[in-house]
């Protein structure tokens, strides 16, 4: 089903994979998401952008069904996921990863691949097994792990990790999932210089044939790697087009540089 | 006079008691929604905090024969005393760990506490009496009414409310709901948030003195009188919402109001139709009935 | 005396957790006078101010107000010593009424502002005094944040994105509102993005850019340095 | 131990040194408790077993999977109830009266898993603790169980017809064995691919789930496995001291159970086993003097809370691993 | 694993037969004295039975033993398991002779069976339940406190006959209230009574109240409580709240309750006891040393109980010159028991020592001389025919 996904989108590109419809959540009085439509085309990689508080990771949250929407619909690849649970959503192939680091910190780097692998080999429920059954997991999660380039700290405790060494951990945990459609998070947030270039690149490289959803504040960033975006401010959608589009259009402006007063 | 076949006055009376043994609930829960509000922890020493409630009555009137009157607003003073000792001395140092370790401390105080007074006291209840004022009892025509259990609901309702109001409608309680929604930033603001969680957990535990107080001339006054009844208490604090406080309250004698109609129905139920009632809640509405989502 | 130090920081470093995010940021605001902290989302501005009122897991380097060395002060005694925090999200109380919020601060000094000037500054907030906070605007609840900490009366204040988000009636509401901070003599330390509002506003003017400060000058130099901003601001 | 390519999860590497170690403190071990009865009184020992057992099961929950149940001692108490009631009434053997009281306790845990189990941190420590309570008056109520009196004088019978348990040497051999079984189940299971992925729930669960996991389906597989084993420990005690009362279905015994594991080392193999023998032998020693037990026990448990919430084991890693 | 089992059996045999000849030559009496020591029984058995039994050795010349006598003591808790695991421990780790037993029956019952099997003397001096030498009984067993049958029949037929014939039971949810309430009503039923109804409550009921006004309700002459300890306490300190106090017949009391209640709450309360403090000379000399030694603690039939029992048990293994469980517990029998603290006492095949017993009253705050002066006694019932038989007994051990 993941790979009919993947050649659905690539026989007629314009079919969305992911399309949102209404999309509304509020907490208590507070309305973080507001009757957004939007539609993501596979393939690609797209940008969500907006100032701080514009709902971005809500809606993220929304997506990835880690939020029950209050109303709206979501759909990926034609199926409605507004009413499934979350880890079904990622065995149909949408993983996301969080704003805040996510790595299992007393597992080693290579555990916390490999662990990601077990359910996807079927290799998650023996409990009458001992650990020698996952030895055939090692060398797809080493393969992993250089395709990121941490292979050499395949047996660091993932707690120890820098901050940088963390988040790339989460993308080789993320792509031993295989998914067809990856929500990041702010991958870059709190990032050295010299790991942005590197994270940026690893992204470039893992979105190939699939579809990427990411957000980010770093415009750079954004204007180097993302086909489309999509801008957001107070839970609402201001404006979506291809970076350059996006760059001149006035809401975006005063949504990013500002209003001019008297 | 007969209602489905059950008397009136039966009825009429069993229900009485259940506003009173809700009127201790509510007190109780009170104090355990006010203090996991603030501090997230679930207070394990709640029953023990009772049960020493009605201990210091009883020793403020074998040894210095303080009067119900004169405890009453002794016993609830030391009670927060010690709250406020074990607050700073030990639970503070789990500010930040898991919520867990809170609850454990709080059992390994209650086990301290019943423990200690076992040991001094043994486990046969002490005999406390009710001031003369309140010991005699009215023939309400269809019951038979006695006058300290009136006043124990009355009280209990003064308190409560009074709690909600202090809560809801004062500048302190302004300050404790700000302490509660953001703590780290109401100390940027200036406001000493480690003193008012120790003023809380001594508060919580004031009210669960007032309550012990109120108990030693009705009940056995005992080691483990709270320990059973502490379980009673959490589940009406799940049903009514964590860290609600008119939660806590109206669950409190709503529950015991069931529990008294339960005994005229099916006598053999009351001890545990409030774990059934949790058990739907929570399946059905986790966060309670008056909580916000958790 | 308008020379002299109000706050000034020194060689600070902060963590989240365990990333670091601010790398030996130096920054001296003077008396009376009104800075901007320019940079992209997640230089560092936001957690510079959480640095100075102690928001963040770990924190070292010197912060001193008014000479005194602040950085061991307990950090419910910082509003005492004359510090107000207008926080990013606003920090208002949402299941506080308006007028709870506005009561709550305990009175650290006088910074002039007296309760019926502020009523005529901001009327909503006294037309909707008995409101949860929750249930205001994004532009009241900014209205409602500043007018609480001036309240309180302090002589230094910490402003983070106050026009995030707003429209440009309050904007331009909030502009006032400083201008006329200025007048009074508080000092003011700004968080903003807003270029075109910041301009207008302050008197010198720091770059952070990956938790450190790039570049400072004052509000005269800001025509020589326009290419520096539009590169550290990314647009 | 057969998978040495594995690389055994852990902050100490496995050196070979640490695993000759590992492996010699192993057999001193199983020396110690082959021959233990010949010096120390066996009931006393066996009393030690059934609540090192019961206290592990709890751990398999709370240390490996991180949920605090408080409502424990209605497994260990179940399966306490329905071997001795199947033993003395029905009149099966001590080893059937065991698996039913294992079977019990699983359908038991499974009951209250379902619902426990949709709440998370404290709120599943009350709601585990309301439905132990609920459970104590059905187990109070109930016709089979004597009430207050519990049921006394539980035959120990024979085992399989050949070992006549009824001597406590043998008996502790029988108790052993039990206890080795629980054990190596435990064992088996969090060093298993499943507990692999129990691990990861109990480390990052927001993440666990954005791996696909289903987590309720694994907590509540733990929990169940769980109270199967707690149900073991309390079937086992019942024919130990052939009684079965509402003391081992009290909320008191879940606590007491959560101080074992607590004391010992929580998500460590052997820590709860050391708690449950601390504990176990003060009870023992203490009853016989003035000292009020519940205050020491108390009072181990706060500073256990406060400065040893890594427990024995904790705390003797530590000190074996400083320089 | 049997190969196994049989070593290590066989070492530890070895260990036991060595001690055992080294302490043979000066092998003491040792009594065990296990009670429920802080518990809700305590007040009625506990410290003070211990002291009782320490004050019945030492009151005992020694020199007829030829050997020392040594009393343990342990604190069962009241809960089954820990009885049975203690008896356990003190008969196989120390040896002891015999056990004075006090506090739940449900616990007692369980240490008489195990005492049993190991062949060890148990004295039953602080539990009520007819089972001790019933169904239940040991060939080793005496049980001297009175049984429930006994208990129900001194107050039950005593009212009735004056007239208060409507009773309501207030029970025990467990099978010493339950059996305490049918002999009750029997009783009653014997005597021309009859119910009116009966709530059972679980053990340690903290509110009486709604089964109070149940029995209210009912229109009874006669509230019966058929239960012990706090719960007898609270529900007459409650019975008084709600006017129910007049009616209030309790069917197990000690003077130890009425200590706690207060004569003020308590006065009026009809008991029935095999032992009143100063019910003749004898037992006032013994219990004013007693209180001596206890602050002023009155001894109950509990006490007075496992000093006859104690006193007995000595002067049975002097007698017969030995401490074999069989031989002594047949001296013990066929002994006559001292007059005194029990009055006209005998011992039954099935082990129920049989004595006279009292119908007392609470006194009134006013009738009372002092703190220690608590009933007065209203009659005198003679024993011989108001215990149950060994023949109807039901111990299996009677033929």
């Amino acid at each position: 089903m993941i790979q009919e996904l993947v050649n659905d989108g690539q026989a007629v590109s314009d079919t969305p994979v992911l399309s949102v419809r209404g999309l509304c959540k509020s907490f208590g009085g507070f309305h973080a998401v507001k009757n957004v439509d939007v539609d993501f085309q596979p393939g690609q990689i797209h940008a969500l952008i907006g100032p701080n508080g514009a709902g971005k990771s809500t809606f993220f949250s929304l997506l990835s069904k880690f939020h029950e929407p209050t109303s709206g619909t979501i759909s990926l690849a034609g199926q409605d996921i507004t009413r499934i649970r979350p880890e079904k959503v990622v065995r149909m192939g949408m993983v996301r990863s969080f704003q805040i680091s996510a790595v299992f910190p007393e597992m080693t780097v290579l555990e916390n691949v490999r662990v990601a692998l077990q359910r996807r080999t079927g290799r998650d429920i023996q409990f009458w097994c001992g650990l020698g059954l996952l030895d055939s997991l090692r060398d797809e999660a080493m393969y992993l792990l250089d395709r990121v380039g941490i292979a050499d700290l395949a047996d660091k405790r993932a707690a120890d990790l820098s901050y940088g060494r963390k988040r790339t951990l989460e993308i080789a945990t993320t792509l031993a999932l295989d998914p067809k459609v990856i929500l990041l998070d702010e991958p870059m947030a709190g990032m050295a210089i010299e790991d942005i270039g590197m994270v940026s690149a690893l992204i470039k490289e893992i979105s190939q044939d699939r579809t990427t959803l990411m957000v980010e504040h770093n415009l750079n960033v954004v204007e180097d790697l993302c086909d489309t975006a999509t801008v957001l401010a107070r839970g609402e959608i201001v404006a979506k087009g291809t970076f350059s589009e996006i760059r001149n259009d006035s809401e975006v402006r005063r949504a990013y540089i500002g209003t001019d007063y008297d | 006079m007969e209602i489905f076949g059950i008397s009136v006055p039966a009825l009429a009376g069993q229900l009485l008691i259940g506003l009173f043994n809700g009127a201790f609930y509510a007190l109780l829960s009170l104090g355990l929604a006010v203090i996991f509000g603030m501090l997230r922890i679930i207070n394990f020493a709640h029953g023990a905090f009772y049960m020493l409630g009605a201990f210091s009555a009883y020793m403020l009137s074998a040894y210095l024969e303080a009067s119900f009157w004169v405890s009453l607003l002794i016993v609830p003073l030391i009670l927060a005393a010690l709250a406020a000792v074990l607050e700073r001395s030990m639970l503070q140092r789990l500010a930040g760990l898991d919520p867990l370790y809170g609850l454990l401390l709080t059992f390994g105080f209650a086990l301290i506490l019943e423990g200690g007074m076992q040991y001094v006291f043994g486990v046969a209840g002490q005999p406390y009496s009710p001031p003369a004022s309140l010991s005699g009892a009215s023939n309400l025509g269809f019951m038979f009414m006695p006058h300290y259990r009136a006043f124990v609901i009355v009280v209990s309702l003064i308190v409560c409310f009074g709690t909600w109001l202090l809560i809801e409608r004062t500048k302190i309680g302004s300050i404790l709901r700000a302490a509660t929604e953001n703590p780290s930033l109401s100390e940027v603001f200036g406001l000493n948030v480690p003193v008012l969680i120790t003023a809380t957990y001594a508060f919580g535990a004031a009210l669960a003195g007032i309550a012990g107080i109120m108990a030693a001339p009705v009940f056995q006054v005992s080691p483990y009188m709270g320990s059973n009844l502490i379980i009673v208490v959490f589940a009406v604090v799940v049903i009514g919402g964590m860290g609600s406080i008119m939660g806590a309250i109206i669950s409190g004698f709503a529950l015991g109001l069931v529990e008294g109609l339960t005994k005229v129905i099916y006598s053999e139920a009351s001890n545990v139709v409030v774990f059934v009632i949790m058990a739907i809640v929570l399946y059905f509405r986790p966060a309670g009935l008056f909580g916000k989502d958790a | 005396m308008i020379e002299e130090n109000c706050l000034a920081l020194s060689d600070i470093h902060g963590w989240y957790g365990e990333s670091k995010a601010l790398h030996g940021i130096e920054i001296n605001v003077k008396r009376g006078q009104t800075v901007a902290l320019m940079g992209r989302n997640g230089a560092g501005k936001t957690t510079t101010l959480r640095a100075i009122t102690r928001q963040l897991t770990r924190t070292e380097g010197s912060i001193t107000k008014d000479g005194q060395d602040i950085s061991a002060v307990p950090r419910h005694k910082l509003a005492y010593k004359g510090i107000g925090f207008v926080p990013e999200d606003r920090g208002t109380y949402n299941s506080l009424s308006v007028q709870e919020n506005l009561k709550l601060l305990p009175k650290v000094g006088n910074s002039g502002m007296s309760i019926d000037e502020l009523h005529s500054f901001f009327p909503n907030i006294q037309e909707r005094r008995h409101a949860p906070a929750g249930t205001l605007s994004g532009g009241e609840q900014q209205m409602l944040a500043m007018a609480r900490v001036l309240l309180a009366g302090p002589d230094l204040i910490l402003l983070d994105e106050p026009t995030e988000g707003l429209a440009p009636v309050f904007v331009q509401k909030i502009a006032e509102l400083l201008q006329d901070l200025k007048k009074r003599g508080l000092t003011i330390l700004l968080v903003e993005q807003n270029m075109l509002f910041t301009r207008k506003l302050a008197d010198h003017f720091y770059m952070i850019e990956n938790g450190l400060v790039v570049a400072d000058f004052p509000a005269e130099e800001l025509s020589e340095n326009e290419e520096l901003i539009s590169r550290v601001l990314g647009v | 131990m057969s998978n040495t390519t594995t690389h055994v999860p852990g902050p100490a590497q496995s050196l070979p040194s640490a695993r000759v170690l590992k492996l010699a403190a192993f057999a001193i071990l199983a020396v110690v408790l082959l021959v233990a009865p010949a010096v120390l009184y066996p009931v006393f020992l066996m009393k030690i077993l059934c609540f090192a057992l019961f206290a592990s099961a709890l751990n398999l929950l709370l240390g490996y999977t991180g949920l605090l149940s408080f409502g424990h001692a209605t497994f260990f108490g179940g399966g306490a109830y329905f071997t001795a009631y199947c033993v003395k009434i029905l009149d099966v053997g001590p080893l059937t009266g065991i698996l039913i009281g294992v079977g019990g306790a699983a359908v038991l845990g499974l009951a209250i898993g379902v619902i426990a189990i949709r709440r998370q941190g404290i709120y599943f420590a009350m709601t585990t603790l309301a439905l132990s309570q609920l459970a104590y008056f059905c187990f109070l109520r109930a016709p089979f169980t004597n009430a207050e009196d519990g049921i006394q004088n539980v035959p120990r019978g024979t085992l399989l017809g050949i070992f006549d348990l009824t001597d406590h040497v043998t008996m502790y051999f029988f108790v052993l064995t039990v206890f080795a079984i629980g054990m190596f189940t435990i064992w088996r299971i969090v060093t298993s691919p499943f507990g692999e992925v129990v691990k990861a729930i109990r480390e990052n669960e927001q993440r666990a789930i954005s791996l696909g996991y289903n987590v309720n389906r694994y907590k509540l597989s733990v929990f169940t496995v769980s109270a199967a084993l707690a149900g073991l420990a309390g079937s086992t005690k019942a024919l130990v001291f052939q009684i079965a009362t509402l003391t081992d279905v009290s909320w008191q015994m879940s606590g007491e159970a959560i101080l074992m594991a607590l004391l010992g080392g929580l998500g460590t193999l052997t820590g709860p086993a050391a708690g449950a023998t601390v504990i176990v032998t003060m009870q023992n020693y203490l009853a016989a003097t003035s000292v009020p037990v519940n205050v020491v026990i108390g009072v181990v448990f706060v500073i256990s809370v406060l400065l040893f919430r890594k427990g024995i084991v904790g705390v003797f890693q530590k000190f074996s691993k400083a320089p | 694993m049997s190969t196994l089992s049989k070593l290590t059996s066989v070492a530890f045999a070895t260990c036991l037969a060595t001690s055992q000849t080294v302490f043979a030559a000066e092998d003491p009496v040792k009594i065990l004295v296990l009670d429920d020591m802080r518990g809700i029984f305590s007040g009625n058995g506990g410290p003070n039975t211990l002291l009782a039994v320490q004050m019945a050795v030492e009151d005992f010349d020694t020199s007829s033993l030829g050997t020392t006598v040594e009393v343990l003591s342990a604190d069962h808790q009241n809960k089954a398991d820990v009885g049975s695991s203690l008896a356990q421990r003190f008969i196989d780790e120390q040896g002891v002779d015999a056990i004075t037993f006090g506090g739940s029956s449900a616990v007692g019952l369980a240490v008489q069976g195990r005492a049993a099997e190991s062949k060890v003397i148990t004295m039953t001096t602080g539990g009520y339940a007819p089972n001790f030498v019933g169904d239940q009984c040991s060939p080793y067993g005496t049980q001297w406190a009175p049984t429930t049958r006994e208990l129900a029949r001194g107050v039950a037929g005593t009212l009735v006959d004056q007239g208060l014939k409507d009773w309501y039971f207030i029970t025990a949810d467990y099978v010493f209230g339950r059996a305490l309430s049918t002999d009750a009503a029997d009783a009653v039923v014997d005597a021309g009574g009859g119910m009116k109804g009966e709530t059972l409550h679980p053990l340690n009921t903290n509110d009486m109240a709604s089964a109070l006004l149940a029995a209210q309700a009912s229109g009874a002459d006669v509230v019966g409580l058929a239960n012990a300890g706090s719960d007898t306490e609270t529900a007459i300190k409650q019975a008084r709240s709600f006017g129910v106090g007049d009616k209030l017949a309790a069917l197990l009391f000690f003077s130890n309750n009425a200590q706690a209640l207060t004569l003020d709450v308590a006065q009026g309360i009809r008991v029935s006891t095999s032992f009143y403090w100063n019910m003749n000379d004898t037992t006032t000399a013994w219990a004013e040393r007693f209180m001596e030694r206890n602050g002023g603690q009155v001894p109950t039939m509990g006490h007075a109980n496992a000093y006859a029992a104690t006193t007995h048990y000595l002067k049975s293994v002097a007698a017969a010159k030995s401490q074999d469980a069989a031989e002594v517990t047949a001296m013990m029998h066929s002994l006559p028991v001292d007059a005194g603290i029990l009055e006209n006492a005998s011992i039954q095949e099935n082990g129920r020592v049989v004595y006279d017993m009292l119908l007392a009253e609470v006194k009134a705050p006013s009738e009372s001389t002092g703190p220690t002066d608590l009933y007065k006694i209203l009659s005198r019932i003679d024993g011989s025919d108001f215990f149950l038989s060994a023949a109807e007994s039901g111990c299996p051990l009677v033929n």
